[in-house]
């Protein structure tokens, strides 16, 4: 027993000195590692992802490794992140706001830059702006969709009802409820039930005879806790056609199915999950969905690339910004098949919206005439029309 | 005891419960919407049939194994796989029948895993059940490309053993195995005995090998019919570090609690009715907006705590009685 | 030889660790025989039985069954195979039914495709082999919770005895049971011999054994030391000679106490004061300095109980146990009153198994060795060493575990906890129970020494002359009262003794 | 006479034999953390060879002070599956309570209060079960649906995703910082070395987990002991989740959540019976700490996929158990 103390404490030691004077040789010139760390293990969003960056690898001569982050459990995602950089990336792209700053605290430390996706940053934005949008050690982030303020999301939830009742004068929606997530985390969901209630107060307004009545929007039963909806909903809104959820359909379709309403009541939605295409449109209850491109990644990889070879944009803005990023805003059958051809679905990088080339053309080093405006203009080219 | 009597103490609990929780919700003004009243109706049955379906499966596979002295980690993490690859198979073939199938095959096979791990590793079963449960979970993100089953469960045609009147199915089934298994099989009555004394159980002539194995597949297909529910009612992610021992401690109350309420009748028909029971309590809870949130878990706990403190101390309560009786006789 | 053996045993030698629980024993069994086997605990007798009924392995030697070489893989296999022994503890089953107690290993006989198991058939087969033995009054569905030790005992006899049985072992058994109990043992035993089978009685009862059994073999120290047949057992002085073959030198030779002297000091060192609890009802004693209070009956007889409740073991409905003036409601008290406690149990209360010999010793002291919240080693470590000097106990180092020693060495860490805490009131449950001779000899010095010391010591066994050797007052007790009380006498003997035990 | 010489022979013939059998747990346990070291040291000696020094400690430095106090509890055979949940719920009380009255002040009376309420959490745990005849299971289990629920109250009464620490408490240079945390667990091993092998908390665990009744009848009181036992472990959980909170100063609904799990698998990692016992070594803590933390960083930097990371580790943690929890004979054990 006491040996074996001895030799312990011997390899620890010995470790220690080695970890210590240990030489500190350069890597060799090899491609560049990005991290990346998503949201969730799986799903069609993250396969797309993958499948695009997959398709950049070897003529942007990068390698990526992915890892999953915890919504709510910032001291994971600090490891998550160490454990990244310990695996050799030169620069690591999120799609959370947890911890941000300590996260950054970890790049700097190891000289990493960090890059954002999916997500406007909006807690660090208001709280912390100095900390994360000042440091030189984070490029940026794209949300999905708009951010803050500039988001009209319940005009486009307007829009597709209306255009539902064009489509199927027969039986048009005379009556929704709609559903967000807490405001804590989306702050912003509040505003699109907002919108939407103005836009259908106008509607009313202009033609009477075609009304549609929603139910007025209840803190207590219409925000979800991140869990899908319970069942009470249906008896808390009796007599709806159809739910606008400001939130992810799949906190409410399954619902809908164990409740038996599928058949019968409609769903307005964001975002998109694997096998929807069977229950959407025609098909199903299904008739809004909206989703961000996988190929709005393109804007923090550029950075991050730029920053990694050590070049800027001639245009490159003093600080950090977060950009908001068009959608794909599905919500007819036409719009579907055209979706179905997007490496969203297909998985494949060469359905991309954009060629490898196309990238290295972003970049200040891959192009000298590149801009950071021009940088910018690309995230306005990803809508339904741009798959066409 | 009479049989009136003993029906009466059964249905105790559940009765009380819906009669508090639909006063406390008659109370709370959040319980109508446009002045509707909305903990009674439709809905209500649905509900608590559904969820408690889920429950009692869940519970009984548990119960199962606790009965036979053994606190099986690795029930939680058997039906996530399970369910996984059942509900990736159903999504293939599209028949919820081939899905029941697989996962009651795929259940067997896994406990059988488990029960093969434990016998020759010779491990106590705490740490033999933790780790074949960090196997399973880390199977849950290889398999099926780590994809979890996330859509099965909202297909109508699929999901028909997630809803009413499917769901029915998989749950009288499971109570029927258990029942069988622990009246009317050799198995169920050697693990009973080894369960009381394991030394002397052996000493007499019974195989232990033979009996956990065979325990294990009856328990693994009641896990099966219990994924097949699961995977027909929830978004089934890949799980890691042991956090599927916490899906099944979520469903672990019913045991606890049928426990004592079994005694009135028999353990599966206490843990059918706690599981009831637990169900009418949830749904009053959704009609609060409490459902799932803080106050939910921790009346859970003290469920936990209450029942199963009833059972540690049955005995010592028993015995109060008996003295008091004796008392009355005495004067 | 014109009986052929059933049983044969060459060169058999069987080691527990360091022990050597039988050295070189060469033995036979004949059909239509009830042979006795006797000998000092730790001789070597329950061995013998143990290895031939499939329990445990011989270290070396050979075995014959019906001529054939016999090694049983499992007491099963030798049951099958006509050997069955009732053991010495209870070995039932709780919470299961007295026919799934009786039939557990062979439901396969009662169930369709050895899977579909009939209850009802189980019964009533169960019930048929009860009221065989004449015990109707047992009901074959009841829960065995209902029954008391002894029933627990017959019915586990009834579970090992079968047509197929052709050697039967009762190791101990009667100790446990009553008169009736006994009857029906007897019966079956004789209806055994007479079945031209074959069995073998272990008793610490002489007298049972000179009336039951037709032969008899004495053992000491794992050896064979000599056989009796029924003439010779029926010679006038056949006892002594007995006794004789098992101690291996006269009795009162420097084995027990010598001294007849029973005085003891005046000071009260333990009080019990009109003491009930469970089925003990009003029992008080008083126990002086210097003096040795022995406690005698069968087990299940209360004596244990009276053991425990002194030091403060046991919840008292009424009554006080007092040291002194203070009075003991824990063991706490109790130790901290010098009081020190030898359970009969020893390797499941008396003995941390796993853990070494010093943290045996040293637990109970654990309290007397600290300075503020420091305990130091040094402190421990001269502390144990000092014991295991004094009680010779065999083993490399206080770091030696406990589970690697002898039953004789065992005890002694159990005595010797107490002694290094300098206790002076001991109460020793069974202190001998399963330690060989010469351990015995040794443990009934140290308690000579205590008592001339001044100590106090309550000592409770099951074995009559013990207590006849060692008290100076002993208290037999039945049914948890104490029937009669016999001073120190040397013509005091087991006989006069045991008919206030039944 | 021959009887000692034989005995004396068959000692020395199983002496060795006995040795590794003994010793077994920690054998292994050690073996494993070395080789972990050494991969670690290949796989990493390149540029950010310090950093990632750093971050193991980070990493391991939580889970080390967690199983040191968990060692108490473990030695007596219990386990608590509640820790996660209570270092959540502390962490976030400690923002709270330092935000309100703010400054350095504010975090210290934060980190008093969750200290005072651990340790009542300790008592309780040990005290009740005791009292209920409850195993110890069941009531950490309860005290985790409470923190659970507490956690998730707490944190929607903010109407914050996260909460931040204002008051910052995180040395702002990386060394220092690192320096800090392997001051901090040295510290608390030393305190726990000594409590544990120097003193009658340690002694008496232990004794009770080897056999309740011998200790009992030996003169240690169950409630006590049990109780202060589980009050070693509440400090811990309190320092730990200072610590934790010095990490990222942030605070969430899913802070914590699964420790209780991981500090089991350290601890199995590190030697210790799970069935308690004299076999218990306050050192378990440590080396299963870092082989455990060690092992997560190691399989990422050899660039194993991430979604085969936990096949390895679960593979890796049976072998280990096959080593050392394996009872060869007798009835399968409980």
């Amino acid at each position: 027993m006491k040996s074996t103390k001895k030799i312990l404490a011997l390899v620890l030691t010995l470790a220690l000195v080695f970890a210590l004077a240990a030489p500190t040789a350069s890597a060799k010139a090899r491609a560049v590692k990005i991290g990346v760390g998503l949201y969730q293990d799986s799903g069609a969003a993250v396969s797309g992802v993958k499948a695009y960056l997959a398709s950049l690898e070897d003529t942007l001569n990068v390698k990526f490794a992915y890892t999953v982050l915890s919504t709510n459990d910032e001291a994971l995602n600090v490891t998550k992140v160490q454990e990244l950089i310990a695996a050799g990336c030169d620069g690591i792209i999120i799609t959370m706001d947890g911890g941000t700053e300590a996260i950054l605290q970890e790049c700097a430390d190891a000289g990493v830059y960090l890059g954002g996706y999916l997500c406007d940053f909006d807690t660090s934005f208001r709280t912390n702006y100095d900390k994360v949008f000042k440091n030189e050690f984070f490029v940026g982030t794209v949300a999905d969709g708009g951010c803050g303020d500039e988001l009209k999301r319940g005009y486009d939830f307007f829009d597709s009802v209306i255009e539902y009742n064009e489509r199927t004068p027969d039986a048009p929606i005379r009556h929704v409820a709609m559903t967000t997530f807490p405001a804590f985390a989306f702050p912003y969901q509040q505003n699109f039930v907002a919108q939407f209630v103005e836009k259908v107060e106008e509607y009313n307004a202009a033609n009477p005879d075609k009304a549609i009545e929603v139910d007025p929007f209840n803190e207590e039963t219409d925000i979800l806790m991140f869990r899908p909806m319970d069942s009470t909903y249906f008896t808390k809104h009796p007599g709806i056609d159809a739910i606008v959820s400001m939130c992810a359909g799949s906190f409410v379709y399954p619902t809908m199915v164990s409740a038996g309403v599928s058949d019968t009541m409609k769903l307005f939605a964001s975002g998109y999950n694997d096998g929807d295409d069977a229950i959407f449109g025609s098909k199903g209850a299904y008739q809004q969905e909206i989703v961000c491109a996988n190929e709005s990644i393109t804007y923090p990889l550029v950075l991050l690339l730029n920053k990694i070879n050590g070049v800027e944009f001639p245009d490159q803005p003093a600080e950090a910004e977060r950009k908001s990023c068009s959608t794909f805003i599905i919500n007819s059958d036409e719009d579907l098949e055209l979706f179905k051809n997007s490496v969203y679905l297909t998985f494949n990088g060469e359905d991309a919206l954009f060629s490898p080339e196309d990238v290295l053309n972003l970049t200040a080093y891959g192009n000298p005439d590149a801009t950071y405006a021009g940088l910018c203009e690309i995230l306005d080219h990803m809508t339904i029309e741009d798959l066409k | 005891m009479k049989l009136p009597k003993k029906i009466f103490l059964s249905l105790l609990f559940p009765v009380l419960m819906f009669l508090a929780m639909w006063a406390i919700t008659a109370a709370n003004p959040a319980c109508y919407v446009n002045g509707k009243f909305i903990f009674l109706g439709f809905d209500l049955v649905r509900f608590v049939i559904t969820s408690a379906c889920q429950s009692i499966c869940v519970a009984l596979a548990i119960w199962m194994q606790l009965k036979n002295g053994r606190f099986d980690f690795s029930n939680g993490a058997a039906m996530i796989l399970t369910a996984i690859i059942a509900g990736n198979v159903g999504l293939k073939t599209g028949s919820p029948w081939i899905t029941m199938l697989v996962a009651v095959v795929c259940g067997i096979i896994i406990c059988a895993i488990t029960a093969a791990v434990y016998m020759l590793g010779r491990l106590p079963i705490v740490i033999a059940t933790i780790g074949v449960t960090l196997l399973y979970e880390s199977l849950t993100y290889i398999i099926f490309g780590g994809g979890g089953v996330s859509t099965f469960y909202q297909n109508d045609a699929l999901s028909i053993f997630g809803h009413l009147p499917g769901v029915l199915l998989p749950t009288a089934l499971a109570m029927c195995i258990f029942l069988f298994y622990s009246n009317f099989t050799v198995t169920g009555r050697k693990g009973k005995i080894l369960a009381n004394n394991q030394a002397a159980g052996v000493n007499i002539g019974i195989w232990e090998e033979a009996n956990v194995s065979q325990t294990g597949m009856f328990t693994g297909a009641i896990v099966g019919l219990a994924a097949t529910i699961y995977v027909s009612q929830n978004n089934v992610l890949p799980q890691s570090s042991l956090s599927t021992a916490g899906i099944m401690f979520s469903y672990i109350v019913p045991v606890y609690m049928g426990m004592f309420i079994g005694l009135a009748s028999n353990d599966v028909i206490g843990i059918s009715i706690a599981a009831i029971g637990m169900a009418i309590f949830n749904y009053g809870l959704n009609c609060m907006n409490l459902g799932g949130g803080g106050w939910q878990q921790i009346i859970m706990g003290a469920f936990v705590m209450c029942f199963y403190t009833f059972s540690a101390q049955l005995n010592n309560i028993k015995a109060l009685f008996r003295k008091n009786l004796k008392k009355e006789a005495a004067a | 030889m014109e009986k052929e053996p059933i049983i044969e045993v060459r060169h058999m030698v069987k080691n527990f660790g360091p022990t050597r629980a039988l050295r070189d024993v060469d033995v036979s069994f004949y059909r239509g025989e009830i042979r006795g086997l006797v000998g000092e605990n730790g001789s070597g007798k329950s061995t013998i039985t143990s290895i031939v009924a499939g329990m445990q392995k011989a270290t070396s030697g050979e075995m014959f069954y019906k001529g054939e070489p016999w090694n049983p893989a499992s007491m099963v296999d030798a049951q099958l195979h006509g050997i069955s022994m009732v053991l010495q503890e209870a070995n039932t089953i709780p919470n299961c039914t007295v026919a799934e107690n009786i039939f557990a290993g062979r439901f396969n006989e009662f169930a369709k495709a050895n899977s579909f198991l009939s209850m009802k058939k189980v019964n009533a087969a169960a019930q048929k082999l009860l009221d065989s033995f004449g015990l109707q009054r047992i009901k074959a569905t009841d829960n065995i919770n209902q029954y008391g030790f002894e029933d627990r005992k017959l019915i586990e006899i009834v579970r090992c005895v079968s047509d197929e049985t052709e050697v039967f072992v009762v190791d101990e058994t009667t100790t446990a049971l009553s008169h009736e109990g006994r009857q029906i043992l007897y019966k079956l035993i004789h209806r055994l011999k007479d079945e031209n089978k074959s069995v073998i009685f272990i008793s610490h009862d002489m007298d049972e054994i000179l009336e039951q059994c037709t032969d008899l073999t004495v053992l000491r120290d794992g050896e064979i030391k000599g056989h009796l047949n029924r003439a010779e057992m029926d010679e006038p002085d056949s006892v002594k000679k007995i006794r004789f073959l098992m101690v291996g030198r006269e009795i009162g030779d420097a084995y027990y106490r010598e001294d007849y002297d029973s005085s003891h000091l005046p000071e009260v060192a333990l009080k019990l004061d009109h003491v009930s609890f469970g089925p003990i009802k009003d029992f008080s004693l008083e126990l002086h300095k210097g003096e040795i209070i022995g406690f005698g009956g069968l087990s299940g007889c209360g004596m244990h109980e009276i053991g425990r409740a002194a030091f403060g073991l046991e919840k008292l409905s009424e009554g006080k146990v007092t040291c002194g003036d203070r009075e003991i409601k824990s063991c706490l008290d109790a130790i901290e009153n010098g009081i020190g406690y030898i359970s009969k149990n020893r390797d499941t209360e008396a003995l941390i198994l796993e853990g070494s010999i010093a943290e045996n010793i040293v637990l109970p002291s654990v309290n007397a060795l600290s300075h503020g919240t420091f305990v130091s080693p040094k402190a421990e470590k001269q502390l144990a060493d000092g014991e295991i000097e004094n009680f010779r106990i065999k083993c490399n180092s206080g770091k030696q575990w406990v589970n690697t020693l002898s039953g004789g060495n065992k005890q002694k860490v159990s005595f010797s906890k107490w002694t290094a805490k300098k206790s002076d009131v001991l109460i020793m449950d069974c202190p001998t129970r399963g330690v060989d001779i010469g351990v015995k000899q040794f443990m009934y010095h140290v308690i000579d020494e205590m008592k001339k010391q001044g100590k106090s010591i309550i000592l409770i066994s099951e074995e009559l002359a013990e207590l006849i050797g060692m008290a100076d007052k002993i208290l037999i007790m039945k049914d948890f009262e104490v029937t009669h009380e016999f001073k120190r006498d040397p013509k005091l003997s087991e006989t006069d003794i045991i008919e206030y035990m039944i | 006479m021959s009887e000692t010489v034989t005995s004396q022979k068959l000692d020395e013939r199983t002496s060795f034999k006995s040795f590794v059998k003994t010793h077994i747990f920690d054998l292994t346990a050690y073996a494993g953390l070395a080789v972990m070291l050494v991969l670690f040291l290949i796989f990493n000696s390149g540029p950010r060879l310090m950093y990632n020094f750093s971050a193991v400690v980070q990493a391991a430095a939580v889970y080390s002070i967690l199983a040191l106090g968990a060692v108490f509890i473990y030695s007596m055979g219990f386990m608590d599956v509640s820790l996660g949940q209570q270092v959540g719920v502390y962490v976030i009380l400690m923002i709270l309570i330092g935000n309100k009255i703010g400054g350095p002040g504010g975090v210290v009376v934060g980190f008093l209060v969750s200290l005072a309420l651990a340790l009542a959490c300790g008592a309780i745990n040990g005290a009740v079960s005791i009292f209920l005849g409850l195993p110890s299971i069941v009531t950490s289990l309860f005290l985790m649906f409470f923190f659970t629920g507490a956690q998730y109250l707490m944190m929607e009464s903010t109407g914050e995703n996260t909460i931040k620490l204002i008051q910052n408490v995180k040395p702002a240079d990386r060394n220092t910082y690192t320096l800090m945390l392997i001051g901090i667990i040295i510290l608390l091993a030393i305190i726990g070395n000594y409590f544990f092998n120097y003193t009658k908390l340690g002694k008496y665990t232990r004794a009770i987990g080897a056999n309740k009744v011998a200790a009992k009848q030996s003169g240690i009181s169950l409630v006590k002991w049990q109780v202060l036992g589980y009050m070693a472990l509440g400090f811990c959980a309190a320092v730990a989740s200072f610590v934790m909170l010095t990490r990222t100063g942030t605070a969430g609904k899913g802070t914590g959540s699964g420790y209780a799990m991981d500090i089991m698998i350290c601890l199995i990692l590190g030697g210790m019976p799970l069935k308690g016992g004299m076999k218990s070594k306050i050192s378990c803590a440590l080396v299963g700490a870092f082989t455990y933390t060690l092992l997560s960083n190691v399989l990422t930097t050899m660039g194993v996929p991430l979604n085969w990371v936990n096949f390895v580790k679960a593979c890796i943690f049976l072998l280990i158990v096959l080593l050392t929890c394996r009872k060869p004979n007798g009835v399968l054990p409980r």
